[in-house]
C-alpha cells in the first residue's frame, strides 16, 4: 500500500510539474497581461513601472523557477486580482463555499442516482424503469444547469417566494444551488447504477442464493447492490473533482462568492499566479480522488488487489 | 421575502447624529444595499490613488476630496473650502476646512494631499491612472519615470497645513474640475503601512469621511458602517451601506426579492419587468451618467478603413433611431457626434450632416471609394465584449446586418474577452481592424472625451489640425471662444469620421420605492436618479438620500452582517 | 502404419529444402515459458512468474498425432501456442520442418504459420464474431495470396464441404451456428491455409458427447485425407486414447509420462497418469462400482511456485523423502516409454489407483 | 430448428454482413424511430438553406419579438429573426460541432488509445501521463486560453473540443484493445500470420465499435454543452450564426416575455440528444451479430 | 452425521414426484417449450441421474423443482409433489422456507455461484440463522464441521477466506457443504463438476456419494456424462427434447437399452480401449429446439429407425417391464448393439 501510493504520488508529481509548466506557457503566449484592462493604454513608464512591481519583466522561464521556488516555500503567490492578499487566503475563503456546495452536491446527486438506478434496475423493463431511465435522466443530462437554475429561481424564488434567489449565508441558500448542480452528476449515476446493477441481477450467485431461501430483500441488499455498487467507485471518484472545485455557471447564478468563478476570472483577468494555484488544486484533488477511488475500490472489493488495477 | 414595518424614524437622530427628515424609516432601518456585478472586475482597493481600475464597490468614502459636485455637475466646496489660479496661471491653491478629522484623531492637512499624490506618481507603487496628471502637475511625468524623486512633483502645503499649492507644467484651466479626483488617503497611515491597501482592512481603515470599513469581502459583499468620529461637513441619513457583490447572474430577480434596494436595469430587464405588475409601478430613473458614448473604431492606417470614404459610407448607412429604438429605448440616445447633448460644450446638428440616415450616400460613397455595392470589399472582423447594460450584442449584431445589407459588404462577429479585447486594442499598432467600445467622461470638460482621438491616443488616427485644436481649446479660458474651437474640432472629428458613433447611453435605474431623497430628483437637464458620479463623497448625493417607511410593504430582508 | 500423405494442393514454396518425410515435422526441446507477473498483496509491488511450461521435449513425426493430456492449469494450451510461437518461448527452441522457428524475423514466421495452424477449444470465441463464414474462411486465402480472387468462392466452398457444411453457410454469422457447426468452421479455417500440422487445443471438450463424436470422426478423416499432423491437446484420456499415436501426460509445466499410445494405455508408469486412468468415468455401472474409491488427493499446486524436486509429490501416494528434494529425469522404461519418477517400477508393480484402464475390454 | 428456416442465402459476404446489421436495426422500434428522426435532423441541418423561410441572420427590428403568426411561425427573437430559421440553422452549427468534435476526438484518440495498448512499456506510460494531464487540465481554463490564443468560431471551436475529447476515445480504444487482444478470435487470426494492421482494423476495431459508438453518442449532448458554455462566457459560436447552445444562453432571459424563444433550443436539444442515444444504442445491438 | 433416518430406498411413497410438468419460454417472437410433460421420481436416498444432451431441458427441469424458472420461463402444467405437498401450490414464503431448508442445490459453476463480497463464512451464517436460527459459537461450530465434512483443510481459517482465494475444486466442496448446511431432504445437482478437473471431479462425485449414503438425502445429478451416471447413480432419466425418453436403473439401462437415443448416446461416449479403433459414433444432427407443439416423436428427424408413425404421434412414456419405461415407437431391443 505505502509503496503503492508513493509512486502514484510521484507520478502525479511528474504529471502536475509537466503540466503547470504548459499552462504557464499557455498563459504567457495569450495576448493581453493582468494590467491590460484599462480602457486606455498605460503610458510606457507607468507600464514599466507596473511590470516590475510584479516581476513580469523577467524572462519566462525565470518567471517559472520563482513561480517554482515560491512553491517549495508553500508560497502560492499573491494573485494580481487581490494584492493584498495571498492566493492561498484567497482559496481559503472562496472553497469552503465551493466545498460545501459540492459536498451536498456529490451527496444529493449520488444518493439520489444510486436509489434511481437502483429502483429502476430492479423494476427493471417496467414503467417506472423507462421513468426514471428515459424521462429524468434525459433531462438531467439534456439540461445545462445555469437554465435549470434559472427556471428553479424564477418559480420558487421570485414566483413562491420560498427560497432565497441566492446568495451566501443562510442554510436555505444551499437548496437551489444544489438542486442544479445535482441534476447531471444524478442522471449519470442513475444511469451507470442501473446499468451495473442489471448486470449483477442475473449472476450466478444470486440465483444460488434464492435458491438457498434467502429473502428477495435480502437477496437484493447484499447480494445484488453490494457487488453492483462497488464499481461505481472508480465511476464516482474521476467525478468528485469536477463537483468539488465549483461550477462558474452555477456559481453566477446563485450569487455564490465560490471557487468556481475564479476558473474564469483568473484567466480573463491573466492573474497567473491565481490560474496556477487553481490548476494545482484541481491536480492535486483530481489524483487525491484517483487513488483513494482506487484504494476504496480494493478495500471494499475483496476480489481486486491494489496492483492489478490498470485503467 | 419578507416585508419589514417600518416604524416612523421621522425626526430621530442617526448614529452619526443627523435629524431623520419627514417621512424616514426608524434609523435602525436607514441602511442602502447596492448591487454589483464582478463579471469581468476584479475588486483591489478602496481608494482611487490605491488603484482606479479595481476600485470595489463603494470605494472613495473614507476620504473627502478637495472640490465635490452637485447633482448640475457644478463644482462645489469639498474639503477645500476655496481655491484660486496664480497670477502667472502656471498654479493653482486651495484653501482647507478646519477641523476634519481622520479617525486615528489626526486633523486633514494638506500633507495629506502632497502625500497621496507622491505616492501615485512612485514607481514602485505604479498607480494604474498615473496618466492622468502626466503633463498637468508639474515633474509629475519624470517622477513616474523614475528620472526625480517624486518630491519634486509640483504639490506643496502652502502657507500652512491647511493650504495646498498645485504646480501645474504650464496653465491648466480645469485644475478644479479634475481636482474631483482628489480623494486624499491618510499620509500617517500611508507612512504607517507602505500603501493605501489599509483601507480594506476594517482594523486598519483611517476614515475622515462618514463612513467607516465594516467588511471587505470582494466576492461576496463591502459593509460601511458610520464613521462615528466624523467631523465633517456633510452628514449623510444612511448610516450603513452594503454593496453586495455577484459574479454575474441574473439581477433583476434579486431586486425583486429585495436583495438589494436598487438595480441597474438593462434594457432587457425593462421588457421583463413591464410583465410583472410589481415592477411594473415603479419609476424608471435615468440619467447619462459618465456620458458614456459607444462607437466603432476602425484602423484607420490599414485598408479598406484608412479611405474616408469608407468610413463615411459606414456612418451613413446606420439608422441609429430605429435601432435604439427596438433594442434600447428608453436607455440611449442616438449618436450624432463623440459628445453626449448636455456635456460641456457638445454640439449636435452641426454634425448630423455627417452622420445622418443616408443610404443612398452610403453607396454612393462607397462606390467612390473603389466598392460598388461592396464588390472587392475585403471580409472585415468586427470585434467586440459584452455588456448588458448597453445590450451590446443585439447591437453589433443589428449594425453588422445593417452594413451588410445596405453596403453589401461582408462583416464578420467577433467577441472578444475584455481583457483580450483592450490588450488588441491597444497595442501599438493595434490589432482590432475594427471594434465596438465606448468611452465615459473623466472630468466635466470636452478636453477630455475628445482628446481620446488626439493623435497616438486611444485610436490610430492621426489628425494635426485637430490636435491644434484640442491644444488651443485647452489653452483657452472664455467659453464663447472653447465653444466655438470645440464645435469645429467636433466637426472634424465627425466629418473623417474614424469611428461610427452609434448611441449615448442613458443609465436606467430602479429604486425600491422606499429610497428617497432630492438626490433622486430631477437635475437641471432632466435627468433623475443619481447623477454622476454617483453615491459617494466626491457629489453631494450622500446627503440627498434616505430610506422611507415601506407603505408598498417592498420586501426587504435584512442583510446579515447589519445590526 | 499410415497411408502415405495426399496433400491436395502443391507444397507450399516455404518447405526447406533440408526437411526429409523421415525427420520428425516439429521438434520442441527444452520449451519453458515464464509469464511474469505483478505479485499478489497489496503491499509490495513484486514480480512473480508462473512457471507455465518448464523444460518440454516433443517430437512429432509427418501424419501423426501427439496426444497432450493433463490437467487444467499445467500448461498444455501454453505449449500449444509457445509451438506457433503465438507465445515466445523464455527458452528452448522449436523445430518445425526442420526450421528453427525462435530465430526467424516476424516476416518469415508469418509466411510460415500458415503450413501450422490452431482450433480452439471456444469455438464460438475463436470466431471473429463480425465476420460471416465466407470472410473467415476467405481471410487465409487472402493473406497468403493462395488462390486467386475468383477463384476464392469456390474454394470456400471445396472447404465448407470438407467440413461438412452446406455451401449456404457462406454468408452466415458464427453465432447462427450450434458449437459443434462452428468448431467445423474453426477447422475449415484452419485448413484454407493449407497447413500440414494443427494445434487441436481441447477441440471438443466444450461439445456434448454426440457433437463431440461428429469431429472428432472428422478430424480423424481430415488427417487420413490431408496427411496432417495433430498436437491434440485434451483433458480426457478416453478422447485422447482413440486420436493419438503418442501421448504425453503434462502436470505442472512438466512432461511426466510420453509413450506410445497403447503402451500408455496398457501399463501407465507415473503415478499421476496412473490417478488421472481412475478418475475417467466409465460407462458402464458394473466397471465403475468396482474402482473410483481410490482418486488422487489434494490440488494441482500453483505454478507460481511450484513444489521442489517431483513436482506430483504433493499428491503421490507413493511420495517419499526423495521425491521432495530430487527432480526425477525422463528416463526410458520400456522402448518409446519415457516416465519421470524415481519409483516408476513399483509403481507399476503396485498401481495405487487399481484403475480399470483397459483391462476390462 | 436453428439453421432450417432462414434468410436469403448467399450474398457478398460484406454486404451480408450490413444486410443483417440492418435487419437487427429494424426490428427495434425505439431505434428505427430514433433513427429516422436523427436523419431527420441531419437533413434538416445539411440542407437549412433549402428548407429554413428565413435567413439566420435576417433581421427585421421592426419585427421584434413577435409571438407565432403566419409569417413567422414560432415568432421572432430580440433583433426580429424568424426562430423557426435560427432553429434550423442551429441544427446546422449544433450538429456539426456535436458531431466533428467526437469525431476529431476519435480520430486523434482511437489511434492513440491502439498504440498505446499495443506499444506498451514505455509509449504505453507516457500515455497514460498525458491521458492524466489532459483530465486535470480544466477544460474552461484551457479553453478560455485557447480561445484567446487562437480566436473562436464555430471550426475553432470543434476543433478545440475536439482536442480536448480525445482522451475519452484513447482510454476507452486502449481498454478495448487490451480486452480484445487476448480473445480466441485474435490469436487465431493472428496464428493466420494476419498482420498486425489488419488485426487491428479488421478484427478489434469492429469489435470495439459497440461501446465506442455509445460513448461516441454520449458525447454528443455533453459537446453540445461545452459549446453552449463558452457562448455564455462568450467565446463559442460567433454572432449571428444560430446555435441550439447559443440559443438557450441567450433564450433563457426571455422566458417570461417569449416562451419560444426560451424553450425552442431546449427543446431542440433534448430532442437530438434523445434521438442520438436511442439510435446510438441501436446501432451498437445492431453492429454486434450476436445481440439477441 | 447423526441423522437416525433409515434408507428407505424405493419405498412407496417417492420424496418427490414430477408430474407431467411443462415449462416454456414465452418469447417475442416464440415460444420454446422447455419441458414437456416430464414425469420423474426420486426416493429418499436415491440418485437420480437425468442425462442428455445441451438444450433438452434438464436445468429446467431443476429449477422448476425449485419454482426458480427465471423469466420469460413459466411452468404452465403438471405438478411436483415434494414430501406429499404440491409445490406448485405453495405460497412464495413457504417456498422460501423449502429452498435451501428442504432441498439443497449444487451449481454447475462454483466459481460464480458464492456471492464474491461475502466471506464463506458469511454464507453459511445467512442459511444456518435463516433456517435453522443458529447463531454464535454454535454457529461457527456448525459451519467448521460441515467445511470438514467436505474435505477442506483448516477449515476455521479457510473460512474466512473470500471466494476468490479458493481453487474450483475447494468452491465446489462449499457448495456441497452449503446445500447440505441445512440437512436437506433433497439435493439437485446441476453438472455439479462440468467446470471441474477430471481429478477434482472424481473426488467431488465421492465426496457426493458419501454424502447421499450418509444423510439418506434423496439425490437428482443432471448430467451429461453418461460415466458420471454409471458410476453415481441408482436411477437414470434419459431426457431428450424436454420429454423423458427412458428411465430405468443404471443397471438395467446400461445392460439393456432400448431408446435408440440412449443407444446414441452411448455409442458415442469414447472408450478407454486398450487399441485405439479411431471409429466414433455420432448422433447425425442436431438436438431441436423446440418452438411448436408438434405430434411426433422429437427424435425421430436424427433416428436411424424412424418410419412415419414416429412422425406423426408423440410415443407415450410406457413400462417396458417394471422401473423401466420407455417413449419409442420402435424399441431396441438386442442390447448387444451397444459395443
Ligand atoms: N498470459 C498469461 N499470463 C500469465 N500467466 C499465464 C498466461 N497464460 C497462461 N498463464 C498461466 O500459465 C499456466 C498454464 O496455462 P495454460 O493455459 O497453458 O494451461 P492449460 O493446461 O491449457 O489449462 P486449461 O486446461 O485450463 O486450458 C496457468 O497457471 C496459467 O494461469
Ligand atoms: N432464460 C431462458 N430464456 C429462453 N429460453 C431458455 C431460457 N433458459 C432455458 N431456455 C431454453 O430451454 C431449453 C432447455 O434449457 P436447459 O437449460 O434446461 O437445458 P440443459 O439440458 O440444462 O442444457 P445444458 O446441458 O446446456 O445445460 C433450451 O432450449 C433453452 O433454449
Ligand atoms: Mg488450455
Ligand atoms: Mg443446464
Amino acid at each position: 500500500m505505502v509503496a503503492y501510493l508513493a509512486r502514484r504520488f510521484l507520478t502525479l508529481l511528474l504529471v502536475m510539474f509537466v503540466m503547470t509548466m504548459l499552462i504557464f506557457g499557455l498563459m504567457h503566449a495569450v495576448p493581453g497581461g493582468p494590467f491590460d484592462q484599462t480602457q486606455q493604454p498605460l503610458p510606457g513608464p507607468a507600464m514599466a513601472n507596473v511590470m516590475r512591481k510584479y516581476g513580469l519583466d523577467q524572462p519566462i522561464w525565470r518567471q517559472y523557477l520563482n513561480w517554482l521556488w515560491a512553491l517549495l516555500h508553500g508560497d502560492l503567490g499573491i494573485p494580481f486580482e487581490q494584492p493584498t492578499m495571498t492566493v492561498t487566503g484567497l482559496i481559503a475563503r472562496a472553497w469552503p463555499i465551493t466545498l460545501a456546495i459540492g459536498g451536498l452536491t456529490i451527496l444529493v446527486s449520488y444518493v439520489g442516482g444510486l436509489v434511481m438506478g437502483c429502483a429502476a434496475a430492479l423494476r427493471h423493463n417496467t414503467w417506472l424503469d423507462w421513468l426514471l431511465t428515459s424521462a429524468v435522466s434525459t433531462v438531467g443530462v439534456a439540461l445545462p444547469n445555469y437554465v435549470v437554475g434559472f427556471l428553479l429561481i424564477s418559480l420558487f424564488s421570485v414566483k413562491l417566494g420560498w427560497l432565497p434567489v441566492g446568495g451566501w449565508g443562510q442554510p436555505q441558500d444551499l437548496i437551489l444551488p444544489v438542486v442544479a448542480f445535482s441534476l447531471y452528476p444524478m442522471a449519470l449515476m442513475a444511469r451507470y447504477t442501473r446499468a451495473s446493477t442489471l448486470e449483477v441481477t442475473y449472476a450466478d450467485y444470486v440465483r444460488m442464493g434464492r435458491a438457498r431461501g434467502l429473502s428477495e430483500r435480502r437477496l437484493t441488499v447484499r447480494y445484488i447492490l453490494r457487488t453492483a455498487l462497488i464499481p461505481l467507485i472508480t465511476i464516482m471518484g474521476p467525478n468528485i473533482p469536477n463537483i468539488l472545485t465549483g461550477s462558474i455557471f452555477i456559481e453566477a447564478t446563485f450569487a455564490l462568492p465560490g471557487l468556481g468563478s475564479y476558473f474564469t476570472t483568473a484567466s480573463l483577468h491573466r492573474d497567473y499566479p491565481l490560474i496556477l494555484a487553481l490548476v494545482l488544486i484541481v491536480a492535486v484533488l483530481w489524483g487525491t480522488c484517483y487513488i483513494l477511488s482506487d484504494v476504496a475500490y480494493t478495500l471494499v472489493d475483496p476480489r481486486v488487489r491494489l496492483e492489478g488495477l490498470s485503467r | 421575502g419578507k416585508s419589514q414595518d417600518t416604524s416612523s424614524g421621522a425626526g430621530t437622530k442617526n448614529a452619526l447624529g443627523l435629524k431623520l427628515p419627514a417621512g424616514a424609516a426608524s434609523a435602525g432601518d436607514q441602511y442602502y444595499v447596492l448591487p454589483f456585478d464582478s463579471t469581468g472586475a476584479s475588486y483591489k482597493a478602496l481608494d482611487f490613488y490605491e488603484n482606479v481600475y479595481s476600485r470595489a464597490p463603494l470605494a472613495d468614502q473614507f476620504n473627502i476630496p478637495l472640490v465635490r459636485l452637485n447633482q448640475n455637475y457644478q463644482i462645489v466646496p469639498g474639503a477645500a473650502g476655496g481655491w484660486e489660479q496664480s497670477a502667472d496661471k502656471n498654479s493653482w491653491t486651495f484653501h482647507l476646512r478646519k477641523g476634519i478629522m481622520w479617525s486615528d484623531g489626526k486633523e486633514l492637512t494638506a500633507a495629506d494631499y502632497v502625500e497621496t499624490l507622491r505616492y501615485s506618481a512612485d514607481p514602485k507603487h505604479a498607480w494604474d491612472f498615473s496618466w492622468f496628471w502626466s503633463g498637468v502637475i508639474k515633474n509629475y511625468t519624470d517622477a513616474v519615470a523614475g528620472k526625480v524623486p517624486t518630491s519634486s512633483i509640483g504639490v506643496k502645503q502652502g502657507k500652512d497645513k491647511y493650504t495646498l499649492v498645485i504646480e501645474t507644467e504650464g496653465p491648466v484651466a480645469y485644475i478644479p474640475s479634475a481636482c474631483l479626483y482628489t480623494t486624499p488617503l491618510s499620509a500617517a497611515a500611508l507612512h504607517k503601512y507602505g500603501s493605501g491597501s489599509y483601507n480594506i482592512n476594517p482594523a486598519t481603515c483611517v476614515t475622515c469621511g462618514p463612513y467607516t470599513l465594516t467588511k471587505f469581502d470582494p466576492t461576496a459583499q463591502v459593509v460601511l458602517g458610520p464613521n462615528k468620529k466624523y467631523t465633517g461637513p456633510f452628514k449623510p441619513p444612511i448610516d450603513t451601506l452594503v454593496g453586495k457583490i455577484y459574479a454575474g447572474g441574473d439581477m433583476l430577480p434579486r431586486f425583486q426579492t429585495g436583495q438589494v434596494d436598487q438595480l441597474s436595469v438593462t434594457p432587457l430587464d425593462l421588457k421583463i419587468a413591464a410583465k410583472n405588475p410589481k415592477t411594473k409601478a415603479l419609476h424608471l430613473y435615468k440619467n447619462p451618467n459618465d456620458f458614456e458614448i459607444w462607437y466603432t473604431f476602425f484602423d484607420t492606417k490599414k485598408a479598406p478603413f484608412d479611405n474616408v470614404k469608407v468610413r463615411q459610407a459606414l456612418a451613413h448607412s446606420v439608422d441609429r433611431e430605429s435601432l435604439i429604438k427596438s433594442l434600447l429605448a428608453p436607455l440611449a440616445t442616438p449618436a450624432y457626434g463623440y459628445l453626449t447633448p448636455g456635456y460641456p460644450f457638445a454640439v449636435e446638428d452641426p454634425l448630423k450632416p455627417y452622420t445622418n440616415y443616408d443610404p443612398a450616400k452610403a453607396k454612393s460613397l462607397l462606390a467612390q471609394a473603389g466598392y460598388p455595392n461592396g464588390k472587392g470589399f475585403p471580409p472585415v472582423k468586427f470585434y467586440w465584449w459584452a455588456n448588458a447594460v448597453s445590450n451590446t450584442e443585439a447591437v453589433v449584431q443589428a449594425l453588422t446586418h445593417t452594413w451588410n445589407s445596405v453596403l453589401g459588404i461582408n462583416i464578420q462577429l467577433q467577441q472578444l474577452d475584455k481583457t483580450t479585447f483592450y490588450a488588441r486594442m491597444n497595442k501599438k499598432p493595434t490589432e482590432i481592424q475594427m471594434g465596438f467600445v465606448s468611452y465615459g467622461m473623466d472630468y466635466f470638460d470636452a478636453s477630455n472625451m475628445l482628446s481620446v482621438y488626439k493623435s497616438d491616443g486611444r485610436h490610430n488616427w492621426n489628425n494635426a489640425q485637430y490636435d491644434k485644436l484640442l491644444a488651443k481649446g485647452a489653452a483657452e479660458s472664455k467659453p464663447q471662444a472653447r465653444q466655438e474651437i470645440y464645435t469645429e474640432a467636433q466637426v472634424q472629428l465627425t466629418r473623417e469620421a474614424p469611428g461610427v458613433f452609434v448611441f449615448h447611453l442613458l443609465y436606467g435605474y430602479y429604486y425600491a420605492p422606499y429610497m428617497q431623497g432630492k438626490a433622486l430628483s430631477k437635475n437641471k437637464n432632466g435627468y433623475d436618479g443619481i447623477q454622476w458620479p454617483g453615491f459617494g463623497a466626491t457629489s453631494d448625493s450622500l446627503q440627498g438620500l434616505y430610506v422611507a417607511q415601506n407603505k408598498q410593504k417592498w420586501p426587504r430582508p435584512k442583510p446579515n452582517g447589519i445590526s | 502404419m499410415t497411408p502415405t500423405p495426399t496433400t491436395p494442393t502443391t507444397p507450399s514454396t516455404a518447405a526447406p529444402p533440408v526437411h526429409t518425410a523421415q525427420d520428425p515435422l516439429l521438434e520442441v526441446e527444452g520449451l519453458v515459458v515464464h509469464y511474469q507477473v505483478r505479485g499478489a498483496g497489496t503491499v509490495i509491488r513484486r514480480r512473480e512468474t508462473v512457471h507455465a511450461v518448464d523444460g518440454v521435449d516433443l517430437s512429432l513425426g509427418t501424419h501423426q498425432t501427439l496426444g497432450l493430456v493433463g490437467e487444467s492449469g499445467c500448461g498444455k494450451s501454453t505449449t500449444g501456442r509457445s509451438v506457433l510461437l503465438l507465445e515466445r518461448p523464455t527458452e528452448g527452441s522449436v523445430r518445425f520442418e526442420g526450421r528453427e522457428l525462435t530465430a526467424l524475423s516476424r516476416r518469415e514466421l508469418s509466411g510460415l504459420r500458415r503450413r501450422m495452424q490452431i482450433v480452439f477449444q471456444d469455438p464460438v470465441g475463436s470466431l471473429n464474431p463480425r465476420h460471416t463464414v465466407g470472410q473467415l474462411l476467405r481471410e487465409p486465402l487472402l493473406v497468403h495470396h493462395l488462390v486467386p480472387k475468383q477463384r476464392q468462392r469456390e474454394r470456400v466452398e471445396e472447404l465448407l464441404d470438407l467440413v461438412g457444411l452446406p455451401t449456404d453457410a457462406v454468408s452466415r454469422f458464427p453465432h447462427e451456428f450450434s458449437g459443434g457447426q462452428c468448431q467445423r468452421i474453426g477447422i475449415a479455417r484452419a485448413l484454407a491455409a493449407e497447413p500440414s500440422f494443427l494445434v487441436l487445443d481441447e477441440p471438443v471438450s466444450a461439445l456434448d458427447v454426440s457433437i463431440q463424436a461428429q469431429i472428432l470422426q472428422l478430424l480423424t478423416d481430415l488427417q487420413d485425407r490431408l496427411g496432417l499432423s495433430y498436437l491434440f491437446i485434451a483433458h480426457d484420456l478416453a478422447v485422447v486414447g482413440q486420436m493419438s499415436d503418442r501421448v504425453a501426460v503434462m502436470y505442472l509445466g512438466k512432461i511426466v509420462e510420453i509413450a506410445e499410445r497403447d503402451s500408455l494405455y496398457a501399463r501407465p508408469h507415473h503415478p499421476y497418469t496412473q490417478g488421472l486412468f481412475s478418475a475417467v468415468p466409465v460407462p458402464d455401472p458394473a466397471l465403475s462400482r468396482k474402482h473410483g474409491d481410490a482418486v488422487v488427493g489434494g490440488e494441482v499446486p500453483s505454478s507460481l511456485d511450484p513444489p521442489s524436486g517431483c513436482r506430483f509429490h504433493t499428491r503421490c501416494p507413493l511420495a517419499r523423502e526423495r521425491c521432495r528434494t530430487e527432480e526425477p529425469p525422463l528416463e526410458q522404461v520400456a522402448p518409446g516409454h519415457r516416465v519421470a519418477c524415481h519409483f516408476a517400477d513399483e509403481a507399476v508393480r503396485n498401481n495405487p489407483f487399481e484403475s480399470a484402464t483397459t483391462a476390462e475390454v | 430448428m436453428t439453421m432450417a428456416a432462414e434468410r436469403s442465402p448467399a450474398r457478398g459476404s460484406k454486404s451480408g454482413f450490413w444486410h443483417a446489421a440492418w435487419y437487427r436495426y429494424r426490428r427495434n422500434r425505439l431505434a428505427l424511430v430514433s433513427g429516422v428522426i436523427a436523419v431527420i435532423i441531419v437533413l434538416v441541418a445539411a440542407l437549412a438553406p433549402l428548407i429554413a423561410p428565413y435567413g439566420y441572420a435576417a433581421q427585421d427590428l421592426s419585427q421584434s419579438l413577435v409571438g407565432p403568426s403566419l409569417h413567422h411561425l414560432l415568432g421572432t427573437d430580440e433583433l426580429g429573426r424568424d426562430l423557426l430559421s435560427r432553429a434550423i440553422y442551429g441544427a446546422q452549427t449544433s450538429m456539426t460541432i456535436a458531431v466533428g468534435a467526437p469525431l476529431v476526438g476519435a480520430l486523434i484518440g482511437i489511434p492513440i488509445g491502439i498504440a498505446s495498448g499495443w506499444f506498451g512499456g514505455l509509449v504505453d506510460a507516457i500515455t497514460l501521463r498525458a491521458f492524466e494531464i489532459f483530465t486535470m487540465v480544466p477544460q474552461i481554463l484551457l479553453a478560455l486560453l485557447l480561445i484567446a490564443l487562437f480566436g473562436s468560431g464555430v471550426l475553432k471551436l470543434l476543433l478545440f473540443l475536439g482536442v480536448t475529447a480525445w482522451v475519452g476515445f484513447a482510454r476507452l480504444a486502449r481498454a478495448q484493445y487490451i480486452a480484445l487482444r487476448d480473445r480466441d478470435f485474435v490469436v487465431a487470426a493472428r496464428a493466420m500470420g494476419v498482420p498486425t494492421w489488419r488485426i487491428i482494423t479488421v478484427h478489434v476495431l469492429p469489435s470495439a465499435v459497440g461501446p465506442l459508438i455509445v460513448f461516441f453518442v454520449q458525447q454528443i449532448p455533453a459537446t453540445i454543452f461545452a459549446a453552449a458554455g463558452f457562448s455564455f462566457l462568450g467565446l463559442g459560436v460567433q454572432d449571428p450564426t444560430a446555435d441550439w447552445g447559443k440559443m438557450i444562453n441567450d433564450g433563457q432571459q426571455y422566458l417570461t416575455i417569449s416562451l419560444t424563444v426560451a424553450l425552442l433550443p431546449i427543446v431542440c436539444i433534448a430532442l437530438a440528444t434523445l434521438t442520438f442515444s436511442f439510435a446510438g444504442d441501436g446501432l451498437r445491438d445492431a453492429l454486434d451479430p450476436t445481440s439477441r | 452425521m447423526s441423522d437416525d433416518q433409515q434408507p428407505q430406498h424405493l419405498d412407496g411413497r417417492p420424496l418427490l414426484e414430477v408430474r407431467d410438468l411443462q415449462v416454456s419460454f414465452q418469447l417475442e417472437r416464440s415460444t420454446i417449450y422447455a419441458v414437456q410433460g416430464l414425469d420423474l421420481r426420486v426416493g429418499a436416498g436415491e440418485r437420480l441421474g437425468v442425462v442428455g444432451e445441451s438444450g433438452s431441458g434438464k436445468s429446467v427441469t431443476a429449477q422448476s423443482v425449485l419454482r426458480m424458472v427465471p423469466s420469460p420461463g413459466r411452468i404452465t402444467g403438471g405438478d411436483i409433489v415434494f414430501e406429499g405437498e404440491s409445490l406448485l401450490a405453495q405460497p412464495e414464503h413457504r417456498m422460501r422456507h423449502i429452498r435451501g431448508r428442504q432441498i439443497g442445490m449444487i451449481p454447475q459453476n462454483p466459481m460464480t455461484s458464492l456471492n464474491p463480497v461475502l466471506t464463506v463464512e458469511d454464507h453459511f451464517d445467512e442459511v444456518l440463522s435463516l433456517h435453522l436460527g443458529l447463531a454464535g459459537a454454535e454457529r461457527r461450530d456448525r459451519t467448521v464441521e460441515l467445511l470438514r465434512s467436505v474435505g477442506i483443510p483448516d477449515p476455521a481459517t479457510r473460512m474466512r477466506e473470500y471466494p476468490h482465494r479458493l481453487s474450483g475444486g475447494q468452491l465446489q466442496r462449499v457448495m456441497i457443504a452449503l446445500a447440505m448446511a441445512c440437512k436437506p431432504r433433497l439435493l439437485i445437482a446441476d453438472e455439479p463438476t462440468t467446470a471441474l478437473d477430471v481429478t477434482i471431479q472424481a473426488q467431488i462425485l465421492k465426496l457426493f456419494d458419501d454424502l447421499v449414503a450418509e444423510s439418506n438425502v434423496g439425490a437428482i445429478l443432471i448430467t451429461h456424462n453418461l460415466g458420471i451416471v454409471a458410476g453415481h447413480c441408482d436411477r437414470v432419466v434419459v431426457m431428450y427434447a424436454g420429454r423423458v425418453m427412458e428411465t430405468a436403473t443404471v443397471t438395467d439401462l446400461f445392460a439393456h437399452p432400448a431408446h435408440p437415443y440412449t443407444l446414441g448416446l452411448l455409442r458415442c461416449v469414447p472408450r478407454l480401449t486398450a487399441t485405439r479403433t479411431r471409429k466414433f459414433h455420432a448422433i447425425p444432427g442436431l438436438p431441436p429446439r423446440v418452438t411448436e407443439r408438434v405430434d411426433a416423436c422429437p427424435f425421430a428427424p436424427r433416428c436411424e429407425r424412424a418410419t412415419d408413425t414416429c412422425r406423426t404421434q408423440t410415443p407415450p412414456l410406457d413400462d417396458l417391464r417394471p422401473g423401466h419405461s420407455i417413449a419409442c415407437w420402435h424399441p431396441v431391443t438386442d442390447a448387444t448393439e451397444v459395443a
